[in-house]
């Protein structure tokens, strides 16, 4: 017992409050970059801020606890879990196989989306009303994409009348987008948005398409992630997601800093596939 | 000087290479059907001289008249003198990518506007002459360095000129091919054909010249007979020339 | 130009990285380049065919290949070896400095073998024969009359080589490291001035490129001292 | 980790998609490149300046510069000027291909016209001198005594340097074409097999290089059968 008052005594002194007050509220401690705008990141005020964060607060507030913001850098995000540095990941962390491997995530709350833009004002009729892209109209049309990316399988798949043009990077792509040397681009649309769309350059265009989410080719999305056998977590965790998308809130948070949504639209349910 | 009309007129010809003077106030006249010998101590200016006649160099200084066309910077005067002027070099400088018999057709069919049977009528001709026919279809580099010289006499002969100018045209030759290109020399000689030849040959020289021009240090020392000249030269400088070229 | 001149650092930068790995892929190109003419002037069958194999791959094969397999690839194989030895580990990094060097001093190396071993056949064996006749040893003979007529014979080609390994330090760029041509394209992601920034590229390239023409033809000038005044 | 020979194998066909594009990248590039070679040559033996030192500034930025940062200029660089995009070029400059076959013309149409000029000195003065005496007219002997011989002599350094723009056809990946490199890039990042499919287009390259130097070197036999064997 000694021990342990003498442990708490450190932990206040170091400021890292709460470890033991789990006695009335579990305290979570949450690992995230911290510097990756507009996901989770200081505002000059120093507050926390960004739709990791949001995520993060929503999930304590509808499982009773508290929040301790853990700042890692990414390359040490995982050991850093597994070392018991903080209880969970809410840091734009994409669900992939390797690393599941290591540790458990929780179901997807940013979905893995690809995008076209393209120049604004020509109603080129690329989708249907539901959503649904018209292969027909493609027909021609040079569509840039990373190199390796998802994106070029699926159009492979989808679109075989339009060409590929495959870039290095997304910046020498937008860049083509602009010149007029591509008729569309797939991309990310975060990424399309904060870097493109948002700035001078990207005036003359827009989204093109509604968000495609195929999970067979773009992948299962972003999740919260925790340590292996802390299933009874990981439940409540996805109890809370589960009531978060079904009640809108995770869309208003996507709103908050993208004019677009980019929470999965409907509970896609426990388990990994 | 002969009562016959000149053909080639020198006038105080002058030619520098940068501070080097290569000719002094060079006069000449050569008239027609003349075969004039052109000898000298190498770098007195004898070849210079000669490819001054042809504009292959640019005389600074003085006049150079050839077939009544002075030659200045005007091209159409130069080309008019090349076209009646034959040229045969010391290195033969035979396209080497061209075989003999087109070698021969090239300047007729480019310069007189021949057409080919006609060019090859002509070149054929000057080859029998020479006496290689047989060799028309060989490359330059397959024949012997006689040969060579003699395709490049008949080469000049094609263009049916009136002067031939001869630039030490045995000097690369080995001692056993010098006669049969001296023999080719000499025949064209009895046909009439004016010549200006520079050549250390003396007893070519002796049999064939008209008149001898002895040059040392870019000025023309002395100009005479053959008989005059290799009996009794007048200066010092053409009695040491001799006695050098003779000793061998 | 305000833009140019808020990335002159970055540029800075850039120009040291081209330099250093100008450096290394020297120091390894002229290596290999030794060693490959020694291996190529070898009467052992297998040696000088194992030269000849190595110089025709790396003239033929394109340099952006070359630099990609030693990346990609190295990396792959370094860490299965590694693993062997100790199956903790996850990955081995190749860093692209390292990886890149070693690339262009291989490619540019065969490209000396040839150069090396043409200068080493060049001197002339009445040279050689000559020098023994006076009594100088193999010894002396090699750095006394062969040294010094080779190196003047290698020095034109040696000077095109050393050019070619600065242009090729541009195709690091491709692997990632941050050099000049990785500048630029950092800088037109936000200026969004691609000309402007990959035109101070070439024109850095050219006042290094002028400068090694320079110093190459001054060491040709003294090399063929000797050879001066004959007209 | 072991090399997978079946998939080197397997790759080949793959890969061997991109051959199209770099056969007609290398094809037109060359030709390309000797237009603008013997253009540049005409000027800078002109003898008149304000022919003969653009001809030089080009020669010397193109071979003073990496291709890569060339590509870069040409492709990303120049449609940053609003007229240029607006200008009657813009469709052949809006393509890719266009812009690596006008890169690579340029960087080739400078050496090969340095490899010319060579090939002119290295022609006896005495051969224009008999086409003077001959009286045939400057631009005579050019097509008939100089260009022919010179063709001859410039053959050799030629080869190299159309191997040099086979190679250099491989950074057209770079802008996006999906050349032999191109599709090589994109099935490693798809595959995660660097080795097996870098080395399997690099055999593609290898292959081709020695296709042309065994062409080159017959037309070369054939120019030369009038040049003496031996001595």
């Amino acid at each position: 017992m000694k021990f342990k008052s003498l442990l708490a005594a450190a932990a206040m002194a170091l400021g890292v409050c709460g470890l033991v007050q789990g006695a009335q509220a579990e305290t979570l401690r949450v690992g995230m970059e911290c510097t990756y705008f507009p996901f989770n990141y200081r505002t000059p005020e120093g507050e926390m801020a960004g739709y990791d964060v949001d995520v993060a607060k929503g999930v304590a507030k509808i499982i009773g606890a508290d929040l301790d913001y853990v700042c890692q850098k990414w390359d040490g995000m995982v050991p850093a879990l597994l070392a018991n540095k903080f209880d969970i990941i809410v840091a734009s962390m994409s669900i992939t196989e390797e690393r599941l491997k290591k540790m458990d995530f929780s179901v997807p709350y940013r979905v893995s989306i690809g995008r076209f833009l393209g120049p604004k004002g020509k109603d080129l009729k690329l989708f249907d009303e539901a959503g649904k892209p018209v292969a027909a109209n493609f027909d021609g049309l040079k569509i840039g994409v990373e190199r390796g990316s998802t994106y070029s399988s699926w159009i492979n798949a989808k679109l075989p009348g339009a060409t590929l043009q495959v870039y290095d990077g997304n910046e020498p792509m937008l860049l083509d987008l602009s010149n007029g040397r591509v008729d569309l681009a797939i991309t990310n649309p975060m990424k399309a948005y904060l870097d493109f769309l948002s700035k001078p350059d990207g005036a003359g265009f827009e989204f093109v398409s509604p968000p495609i989410d195929e999970k067979e080719f773009f992948g299962i999305g972003v999740g919260i992630g925790v340590r292996k056998g802390q299933d009874e977590l990981l439940k409540r965790i996805n109890g809370a997601l589960e009531t978060m998308i079904k009640d809108g809130s995770l869309k208003e948070y996507s709103l908050k800093y993208f004019p677009f949504a980019i929470n999965p639209d409907n509970w896609q349910g426990v388990g990994t596939n | 000087m002969s009562g016959a009309q000149p053909v080639i007129v020198l006038d105080k010809v002058c030619k520098n290479f940068g501070a080097f003077r290569a000719l002094i106030n060079v006069s000449l006249s050569v008239s027609k059907g003349e075969k004039l010998v052109v000898c000298g101590p190498s770098g007195s200016g004898k070849s210079t001289m000669i490819r001054c006649i042809n504009r292959l160099e640019e005389h600074d200084g003085g006049h150079i008249i050839v077939n009544g066309h002075e030659l200045t910077k005007d091209s159409r005067n130069i080309d008019a003198v090349r076209r009646e002027v034959g040229m045969v070099f010391q290195n033969f400088n035979l396209f080497p990518h061209l075989t003999v018999i087109k070698n021969l057709m090239l300047a007729p069919r480019l310069v007189r506007h021949k057409n080919k049977d006609e060019a090859r009528a002509v070149a054929m001709k000057y080859l029998e002459r020479v006496r290689i026919p047989n060799q028309a279809d060989k490359y330059p580099s397959q024949l012997s360095g006689g040969q060579q010289q003699r395709v490049a006499i008949a080469r000049a002969l094609c263009m049916n000129p009136e002067i031939m100018l001869f630039d030490e045209p045995t000097s690369a030759l080995d001692p056993e091919m010098i006669a049969e290109v001296l023999d080719v020399m000499t025949d064209l000689a009895r046909d009439g054909m004016t010549m200006v030849c520079v050549t250390h040959e003396m007893g070519f020289a002796r049999s064939v010249a008209d008149k001898i021009v002895f040059m040392d240090a870019g000025e023309i020392v002395e100009a005479a007979t053959p008989e005059a000249f290799f009996t009794k030269p007048q200066t010092e400088r053409a009695r040491q020339f001799l006695s050098q070229i003779l000793a061998h | 130009m305000a833009d140019l001149a808020a990335w002159g650092d970055d540029y800075l930068l850039g120009t040291l990285v081209v330099l250093k790995v100008f450096v290394v892929a020297l120091i390894m190109a002229v290596i290999f380049g030794l060693i490959g003419a020694a291996a190529r002037l070898s009467r052992n069958r297998i040696v000088s065919g194992l030269a000849k194999i190595y110089v025709v791959a790396f003239r033929g094969a394109p340099e952006i290949i070359i630099l990609l397999i030693f990346y990609f690839g190295i990396a792959v194989s370094l860490t299965a070896l590694v693993q062997y030895f100790d199956p903790a580990t996850k990955f081995v990094d190749i860093p692209p400095f390292w990886a890149g060097s070693a690339a262009i001093g291989l490619i540019v190396g065969a490209y000396m073998t040839e150069t090396f071993r043409g200068a080493f056949l060049g001197v002339d064996h009445g040279q050689v024969e000559s020098a023994y006749a006076l009594g100088l040893s193999k010894f002396q003979t090699f750095f006394h009359v062969r040294v010094p007529q080779m190196w003047r014979l290698a020095l034109p080609n040696f000077g095109n080589h050393m050019l070619s390994i600065m242009k090729d330090t541009a195709l690091i760029s491709v692997i990632g490291l941050e050099e000049i041509t990785f500048v630029a394209q950092m800088a037109t992601s936000v200026t969004r001035q691609p000309f402007t920034m990959y035109m101070t590229v070439a024109l850095i390239y050219l006042a290094i490129t002028t400068l090694i023409t320079f110093g190459v033809a001054a060491l040709e000038k003294y090399a063929n001292r000797h050879l001066r005044g004959a007209r | 980790m072991t090399l997978d020979p079946q998939l080197i194998l397997d790759s080949l066909p793959l890969i061997a998609q991109g051959l199209g594009i770099t056969l007609k990248l290398l094809l037109y590039s060359a030709l390309f490149g000797i237009g603008l070679a013997i253009i540049t040559l005409v000027m800078r033996i002109s003898g008149r300046w304000y022919l003969s030192w653009p001809a030089q500034v080009y020669i010397y930025f193109f071979r003073g510069t990496p291709i890569l940062v060339q590509i870069f200029i040409i492709y990303y660089g120049l449609p940053q000027f609003g007229f240029i995009r607006g200008s009657i070029l813009w469709p052949i400059l809006r393509e890719p291909f266009a812009c690596c076959v006008i890169a690579l013309g340029l960087n080739s149409g400078a050496y090969v016209s340095e490899i010319l000029r060579g090939g002119v000195l290295g022609v006896d003065k005495g051969l224009t001198e008999a086409g003077k005496a001959l009286g045939l007219s400057s631009p005579q002997r050019f097509i008939y005594i100089t260009a022919p011989i010179a063709i001859r002599l410039s053959l050799p350094a030629y080869s190299n340097e159309f191997i040099s723009t086979l190679k250099a056809t491989a950074l057209a990946s770079t802008v996006t074409l999906m050349d032999v490199t191109g599709v090589a890039r994109t099935l490693v990042s798809q595959t995660y097999a660097p080795y097996e499919i870098f080395i399997a287009a690099a055999i593609l390259y290898l292959a081709f290089a020695w296709i042309s130097y065994v062409a080159l070197a017959w037309l070369e036999a054939r120019a030369s059968r009038y040049v003496k064997k031996g001595n």
